[in-house]
């Protein structure tokens, strides 16, 4: 699952030569908890025995490569490696039995150790997850019938719904402001008109097209209301399959 | 039963369709297989499944084939439907829903300026839902209905009251597209 | 061989019900009916219906029942409906959505500090998609918003309900000695 990148890069290790390039294969991981489980299970040592030491080092290694092949390190990694470089120098100091340091980096050594084992866990469960997903993926429930129709056009809220709806419109409002034109006039009855024209070509416009097209406050508030007029007189049906999906502008008339 | 060559994968088409299933969709599907095959397929199943008398038939209509209902369930069916709450919310109410939460106490007309849009009727369907509910009078000129949430809009939303709605700050780092 | 009693109209209900069929739903449309009659019709029409081995089987999912075609006609449906395999979640939203699902409910540094990296954007994605829903305010300093699982979670994934997931110590147990 595990998805990987190959890339040509400059000089690396265990590189294998390729038409005068070295192509390396790296793998890209998630963050810094799945970098050290890969330099893990590449020594094939249980996670309870690892040696900080040397775990630190290939990390920092590991760190040095991105580096030289311009990956951007993302922030955590580099955090990580901080801690890694502490610890390590504070393993450098002389040693003193059960002394306050000693205490320090066992300390961080079970912590990381049940990090790792907890993180390790999750990503099982990631996996079968994404077997069952597979699986669900290739079975389909019924069509929409006519009694769902009309439900179709609604969507069932959330939470999230609300905050997300109240932040596009606060977004909405900020540049609608820009947008206004002074002294320019246009009526419901040719907004009407023209979405008429629209629909005579052709099946549905998407409700996008009109703010696409830079119109003005008055503009998108007309062609609003000249929807609204449409949608009474039921020439057009207003269709949004999920939230914040575009609305789709459709014509009740047949055409043939 | 209905495990002979195609008859389970074309069950499992009017299964999925939304308009009647016809014959030439199912040529397309199946290009080697010669018509007569196809339409025997077909007329076989029909007559198979219908046999079992469920409260679904397989009905030829509009020069195709279709799952539907039998009539006379009609009445369970309704009752069912209208057993499912009316927990949905038009997009048009769930943006005034929105303003009025996070605004309240407020007028209509405050929530115009916010939404670009009259929301008048949106506004009755939310009193009507009982999901909002007038709050006083502002103290302006014309002295308009102020609004402002239920106690049901907040077991609507999963709230153990307002103070549990996330606020906008809050919620920027999972809204702002910027990414990991 | 549906037309016993409440048979015929529990899977009519089945045939148009957009979400699963639940026992509560049945009780609704049937207050007279004792809950254990209903219970046994639905047990029996699974089992009657189920036993046909046509491409359309009733399942139990998300808390209740629902009809959907089986596994092997996928191939078969897409190809009618002309459409593309669907979009997989990434592996980035499947891992938090292991942690939410596992410890919920939980708050997004909880989940980041399993994860070891910040989670914002996909949280996003996963709440857009209905998979997880705010579960109130974790009552630490700074109150933040917890996230748990939703019903279309369950149904995304298959399950009957939440104790339908293996535990952690179940998957380590198959996944952790031999790898892949």
């Amino acid at each position: 699952m595990a998805s990987e990148l190959t890339m040509e890069a400059g000089a690396l290790a265990s590189p294998q030569i390729q038409n005068q390039a070295y192509t390396v294969r790296l793998e890209i991981f998630e963050g810094p908890l799945d970098l050290l489980l890969h330099l893990i299970r590449q020594q094939e040592i249980d996670i309870y025995e690892i040696a900080l030491a040397e775990i630190a080092d290939q990390y920092l290694h590991y760190l040095e490569m991105m580096k030289d092949l311009n990956i951007t390190v993302a922030g955590e990694f580099l955090v990580m490696a901080a801690t890694l470089i502490h610890i390590k120098s504070r393993m450098l100091l002389p040693e003193e039995p059960n002394s306050e340091v000693e205490q320090e980096i066992e300390e961080f050594r079970k912590d990381l150790v049940q990090q790792l084992l907890d993180h390790e866990k999750f990503k099982q469960a990631a996996q079968m997850l994404y077997v069952r997903e597979t699986v669900e993926l290739s079975v389909w429930p019924r069509g929409e019938n006519e009694f769902e129709e009309e439900e179709r056009e609604l969507v069932s809220a959330t939470v999230f719904d609300l905050v997300s709806a109240f932040h596009q419109m606060v977004e909405r409002y900020k540049e609608s402001i820009v947008l206004e034109v002074a002294g320019e006039s246009v009526t419901v009855q040719e907004k009407l008109e023209e979405i008429r024209r629209l629909l005579s070509v052709q099946e549905s416009i998407l409700f996008s097209f009109f703010f696409e097209r830079g119109l003005s406050h008055l503009h998108l508030v007309v062609t609003f209301f000249a929807l609204l007029e449409l949608t009474r007189l039921h020439e057009v049906r207003l269709i949004q399959t999920a939230a914040f999906e575009d609305i789709r502008i459709q014509s009740c008339l047949k055409k043939d | 039963m209905f495990e002979k060559g195609l008859t389970n994968p074309i069950l499992a088409m009017l299964f999925v369709a939304t308009d009647p299933l016809t014959l030439a969709e199912l040529q397309e599907v199946y290009p080697k297989t010669p018509l007569e095959d196809l339409t025997n397929t077909l007329t076989e199943l029909v007559s198979q499944f219908n046999s079992l008398q469920a409260a679904v038939e397989i009905r030829e209509i509009g020069g195709g084939y279709r799952l539907t209902t039998r009539p006379e369930y009609h009445e369970d069916i309704r009752a069912y439907l209208q057993t499912k709450p009316s927990a949905k919310l038009s997009l048009a109410a769930l943006e005034t829903l929105a303003v009025i939460a996070y605004k309240q106490p407020v007028t209509i007309s405050e929530i115009m300026d916010i939404r670009g849009v009259n929301s008048g009727s949106t506004i009755r369907t939310l009193l009507e839902k009982k999901l909002i509910q007038t709050r006083g009078r502002k103290k302006v000129v014309g002295r308009p209905i102020m609004y402002g949430t239920t106690k049901d809009f907040a077991i609507h939303f999963g709230l153990k009251d307002l103070s549990d709605l996330p606020t906008l700050e809050e919620l920027e780092e999972v809204l702002s597209p910027a990414g990991e």
